[in-house]
C-alpha cells in the first residue's frame, strides 16, 4: 500500500512507495534525498519537523508561540473530536508551528504548515502563529519565511477563520513598513484562503515543483468556465507561467535559494555587516 | 426548507400582490359602498401581511437568512449609492486587463464631502446578472478597486466599501490571472490606508470575495446580510457529503449578523426595515446613511496616522484562542 | 470634397462634411454640437484654441510658457522647413499649449495637444510644457488636466524626444509626489510615445469615443502577432475593454466629468473649503 | 550598404577563422621549420586582422553602429551578469499574468553588496531567441521590472539595468494588456527610489522599450550600442517611404553613443575593446565593472532624498529649446 513516512519512521530501515510513480524507496536513502523520489523527482509532503530538518541551520529551529489553543468557538459539529485526534496523534497543537531559526548563521522568523494536520487548515491558531512570525520579523529586523501548506481557511470555525485572511494580511503589513523581506514557499498543496491573504503577497514566492496551488477546488473553476483548464492547471508549472511565483526550486536547492535571498535582501537590517 | 427567497416568501407575496391587486380594483370603483368594502378587505390584508411578517420574520434560522441575503429585489451597491452619494462618477479599469462589472468604483459626495466608495454590484435581470458575472469579482475588479484605494489615499478621500458578492470568480481564467494574489493584494492596500475607511456587508458577505474589499476601520452589517468563509452548500458537501443538508451548515457555521455581532467581527449591525430591506429600500438606505455618518463622524476625528493603527488592531485582534 | 472646419471658419456660414459618415453638415450647428456629429456621433479632432472653447469657464483659459520655441538640434532632414511652416501656418510655437483655466471656478493646470501641428508629436518643446504643466499642479496644489492628441514622439528631434518620455513621467511623479490629481482625456489619435509615458499614468483617464489610442501603428502590430486583432482594435472601445481606460465620454458631456472629478478630487487641495 | 553585422564583418571574421585553423595546423606541426613558417603565417594573419580593425572601426558609420549594436555575438545581460554579478538569483513573474523572458531580473552582489538587477535579454540561438521574444517585452516583462524595483526600494538595494531591446513587443497581446501603460509604469517606479540607479545601454537602446527601464541617476551606454527613439528602417519607411534607407535614416537619428554624449543624454561612454565587445567579452565586462563601481561610489554618498531629486533633476533638465 502506498505509504508516505510519518517522522520517525524514516530510520526504521522500513521501503516507502513514491506516491508519484509507485515505486519502492529506500527510506533511508529516500531521507537521505529530502523525502523527493529519485526515480520521478516526486517531492513527497513534509512534516513540519521534517521541513525543519531539510531547511534550516542544524539544531537552530526554536519553537515560539506553542503554547496556543484552538478553541471551539462555534461548537461545530465533529471539530472537538477531529481536533483532539489530530493534537494526540501528532503531538502538536495545531496545523502550523511558528519560531525562529538560522540560514547560514543568518536569523530569520519562520512558521510551517504541516498538511497533516487537518488539511494544514488555517483557523484562529494557524492565523496567530503565522501573524506573529510576521510581526517578530518585522519588529526584530529578521526576515520571514513561512512554509504553506494548506486546504485552506478552517471552516470550522467559521467566519472568525476567514478573518485570518485579514490577520495574516495585516501581518504581511508590518513587514511591508519596516522593510523586512518575506518569503513564502508554496508546498503541495496551497489553497484558497492561504493563498489568497499572506501567501500570495509575499515579497518573493518560491514554488517546490509539482506541487498543487490553487484559489477553488480545482472541481469548482472547472465548472464554472466555459475556458478549458490546461492539463497542469493549478500545479506549480501553471502558477509560474501565469507569473505568480519566482521560481520553482526543487527542494535540494531549496536550502540554498532561501539562504542566498535572506542574505541579500537581509543585509540591510543586520547593522554593521555587509550581508 | 425554502430553496429561495421567493418560495420562503411565496405566501406573503402572493397576499401583497393581492393587496395590489384590490388597491387597483378599489381606485376604479365609483360606488362608494363598494368602494369602502374594499378599503376595509384591503386593511385586512394589509393587517395579515403585517402579522404574517411579524411571525415569520421572528423566526428566521440562519438559512432562512442565506435567503434573504440572496433574495434578487434587496437594494444592491448602487441603489444605495444613488440614494445617499451624489455625484458618483464611475471610474473603471484595473490598466492591467480589463474592466470588470462585478465591483463599481468611483469618487462620489457623502454628507457632502467627498469619498472614494467601491462596492460589489449584482444584476437585477438576466442580462445584467451576466454583465455583472453574479458580482463574482475577476482579479480585474480587485484591481481597479486598489487603484480607487490608491487614489483615495492621495487624495485625501475616506472610502465607503459595499459588500454583496457570493464569491470571487472561481474560474480558469481568473486563476490564471491570480484571482488570489489580487484579493490578498486588495486587503494589503487597504491596510496601508490613512483615511477613513467604512465597510459594510449589504447582502452576501462571501468568504475571500468579500474580505478582499472588507477591510474597514468599522464594518458594518445589515441585519439580514451573512457573512461566511464558505457558502454553506460548500459546508454541507464537504462536511456531509450531501449539499442539500445547508440549513444545518448554515446553522453550523454561524453566518448571520447576530453571530458576527456576537464574536465582535462586525462593528454593528444595521435594523432593516419591517420585512425586510427589500420591502423598504429607502428606508434601508437611510439607516446606513445614518450609520455611515456616524461612524465617519467618529473615524474623521483620529489622525491618519492613529486610523491606519485602528485599522491594523481592529483586524489583528481577530481570532480566539487559549494560553496553555 | 471632405472638409473640417479649421479654426475661424465656424461662424463663415459654410457647410462642412462629416468626417464619419460624409453627411454635409451646417456648419453652425456643428460649431454648437462642439464638432460633434449630430448623424453619426462623429468626434472631430479639434484645434487647441477649439477645444478650450469647449472645455472651460469662458475666458479663463491664460497661455503659459508660449515663449518656448523648437531648435532643429540634430538638423534632421526637411525638420526645420515642416515646423517653420506649421507655425505660420497655425500661429503657434508648437504641437502643444499649456496654461491654466477653470472649471466652475475651479483653477487647472493645463496642456492641450494639438493635432493640426505636425501631428501633435512630442519633441523638447512640447515634453516641456506638458512637464510645465505638471510641474505647476504639482507647486500649485491645482489639479492637472492634459488633452491627448498625437502621433507620438517627434522623430526629427531623435533622441531628445525620447527623453521627453522620462522627463514627462517625471512630471506626473511629481504631482504624486503631493496628491495632486492629473487626469488625461485621450482624444483622436493617442498613440505611441505620448501614450507610453505620462498620458497612460494619469490618475484617470477619460477617453472621446471612437478614438485611436494605440502602441504601435496598426500596421506594425497587427504584423508583429499571430494573435488576430479585433475590429476595433485601437479604439476607445478596445482599449475600455482591455481596462486601461476609467471612461468614455462624450464631447457634450466632457466638460461635466471634468468638473466633478477635480472638484472631488481636488477638494483636499483647497483649504478651508469643503469642494 | 551591409544588412548585417556579419555581411559588414564578413572578411575580417574570414581572417580570424583563418588564423584559427592555422593555429590548429600549427599546434599539430611537428617539423620546427613548417611549425615556424605557420607561426609566421599567423602573425601575418593577426597584423592583417589588426590592421584591418584598425581601419574599419576608425571609419564606422552611424548604420555600422546599428549593425554591431545588433551584433549577435555581443555580450548580453546575462552574460555580463554572470561575470561581475555573482550570487544572481533569477526571480520573475508580474503577478499579473505571465512570466516574460524577455526581461531577466533579480538580486546579485556587486562589489559584495547586494544590487537588484534588471535587463533585457536577447537569445543566441533561434530557440532562445523565440524564448526570448528577441527581447521584446510585453507587459508582464515591465511590470515583473516594476516588483523588482520596488523591492530594491524597500530592501535598500542599489539598482542596475542593463537595456538591450530593438523595442518593447508592439503586438496585439501587448496592446491588450496595456503596454504603454506598463512601460509608462515602470519609468514612474525608477523616480520613486530613493536607492542608487545606474542603467548602461550595452546593445540596442530601442525607443520606449528602453528608456522603460533606462532611468537611472548615471546612464552609461557601450561605445557601440546605439539608443533611438525609432529604428532606422521605420523612420525611413516614415521620411522617405522606403525603408531601404536606413543608413541616411540611421546618420540623421543622431543614434551614436558619441551623439548621446555630445547631448548630454548619457552621463559616459564605455570603451569597449580592440574590435568591437564581441571580440572580447571579458574585457568588456571588466570595463562595465569598473564604470558601474565608480558611479554606485559616487551615488552612495547621496542621501535617499538627494537620490531621488538628482535623478528627477537629470532628466528633467533633458530637452533643446529657446525662449523668445
Ligand atoms: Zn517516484
Ligand atoms: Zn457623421
Amino acid at each position: 500500500m502506498a505509504k508516505v513516512m510519518k517522522p520517525g519512521e524514516a530510520n526504521g530501515g522500513n521501503f516507502v512507495q513514491c506516491k508519484g510513480c509507485k515505486k519502492t524507496l529506500f527510506a533511508s536513502e529516500f531521507k537521505d534525498n529530502l523525502f523527493v523520489c529519485n526515480y520521478c523527482g516526486h517531492h513527497h509532503r513534509l512534516t513540519w519537523r521534517q521541513r525543519v530538518e531539510c531547511t534550516f541551520d542544524e539544531g537552530s529551529f526554536k519553537p515560539l508561540d506553542t503554547e496556543l489553543v484552538s478553541v471551539d468557538s462555534l461548537q461545530f459539529p465533529e471539530y472537538a473530536e477531529k481536533h483532539t485526534a489530530s493534537v494526540e496523534k501528532l503531538d502538536q497543537n495545531d496545523s502550523v508551528v511558528g519560531g525562529i531559526a538560522q540560514l547560514d548563521g543568518i536569523d530569520v522568523s519562520t512558521a510551517i504548515s504541516d498538511f497533516t494536520f487537518m488539511g494544514g487548515s488555517m483557523g484562529s491558531v494557524a492565523g496567530e502563529i503565522i501573524t506573529r512570525a510576521l510581526e517578530r520579523g518585522a519588529e526584530q529586523k529578521m526576515p520571514v519565511i513561512i512554509f504553506c501548506a494548506s486546504g485552506g481557511a478552517r471552516m470550522q470555525e467559521g467566519l472568525l477563520s476567514l478573518m485570518q485572511m485579514a490577520k495574516t494580511t495585516a501581518g504581511v503589513h508590518k513587514c511591508r513598513e519596516v522593510g523586512v523581506p518575506f518569503i513564502a514557499v508554496f508546498t503541495d498543496p496551497t489553497m484558497a484562503g492561504v493563498l489568497a491573504s499572506y501567501a500570495s503577497i509575499a515579497d518573493v514566492i518560491i514554488a517546490e515543483p509539482r506541487c498543487l496551488i490553487g484559489f477553488a477546488g480545482a472541481r469548482v473553476s472547472k465548472q464554472a468556465q466555459v475556458v478549458k483548464a490546461p492539463d497542469d492547471f493549478q500545479t506549480a508549472e501553471f502558477v509560474f507561467r501565469s507569473g505568480m511565483l519566482d521560481r520553482i526550486v526543487e527542494r535540494r536547492e531549496m536550502r540554498g535559494m532561501l539562504t542566498s535571498l535572506v542574505s541579500m535582501f537581509g543585509a540591510h537590517l543586520r547593522e554593521g555587516t555587509n550581508g | 426548507m425554502a430553496n429561495s427567497w421567493k418560495e420562503w416568501e411565496r405566501p406573503l407575496l402572493d397576499l401583497e400582490d393581492g393587496v395590489l391587486k384590490l388597491k387597483h380594483l378599489a381606485a376604479r370603483e365609483l360606488d362608494p359602498a363598494k368602494k369602502a368594502a374594499l378599503e376595509k378587505r384591503i386593511e385586512d390584508f394589509e393587517e395579515r401581511i403585517r402579522s404574517f411578517i411579524e411571525v415569520k420574520y421572528s423566526r428566521l434560522g440562519p438559512w432562512e437568512e442565506v435567503l434573504l441575503a440572496r433574495a434578487e429585489p434587496r437594494p444592491y451597491t448602487l441603489d444605495y449609492i444613488n440614494q445617499i452619494l451624489p455625484d458618483f462618477r464611475e471610474l473603471d479599469g484595473d490598466r492591467r486587463f480589463g474592466a470588470d462589472h462585478a465591483i463599481v468604483a468611483g469618487p462620489a459626495r457623502f454628507d457632502g464631502q467627498p469619498v472614494m466608495v467601491v462596492g460589489h454590484q449584482k444584476g437585477r435581470d438576466i442580462k445584467e446578472r451576466a454583465y455583472r458575472n453574479f458580482a463574482m469579482a475577476k482579479p480585474e475588479g480587485y484591481r481597479k478597486a486598489i487603484r480607487m484605494f490608491e487614489m483615495a489615499e492621495r487624495f485625501r478621500m475616506p472610502v465607503i466599501t459595499f459588500v454583496d458578492t457570493p464569491a470571487a470568480d472561481p474560474g480558469v481564467e481568473s486563476e490564471s490571472r491570480g484571482i488570489s494574489e489580487a484579493i490578498a493584494a486588495s486587503m494589503l492596500s487597504m491596510f496601508e490606508l490613512t483615511v477613513p475607511v467604512v465597510s459594510i456587508i449589504i447582502g452576501e458577505g462571501g468568504s475571500g470575495g468579500a474580505i478582499g474589499i472588507a477591510i474597514g476601520n468599522k464594518v458594518l452589517m445589515m441585519e439580514h446580510a451573512v457573512y461566511s468563509v464558505i457558502p454553506p452548500e460548500g459546508c454541507a458537501a464537504i462536511l456531509w457529503r450531501d449539499p442539500g443538508k445547508k440549513a444545518q451548515a448554515a446553522a453550523a457555521l454561524k453566518l448571520t449578523s447576530a453571530s458576527a455581532l456576537e464574536f465582535n467581527l462586525v462593528d454593528e449591525v444595521i435594523k432593516e426595515p419591517f420585512g425586510g430591506a427589500h420591502r423598504n429600500a429607502v428606508e434601508a438606505g437611510e439607516s446606513i446613511q445614518a450609520a455611515i455618518s456616524k461612524y465617519m463622524g467618529e473615524l474623521q476625528k483620529m489622525s491618519p496616522s492613529e486610523l491606519k493603527e485602528q485599522r491594523y488592531q481592529r483586524f489583528r485582534a481577530l481570532g480566539i484562542f487559549e494560553t496553555e
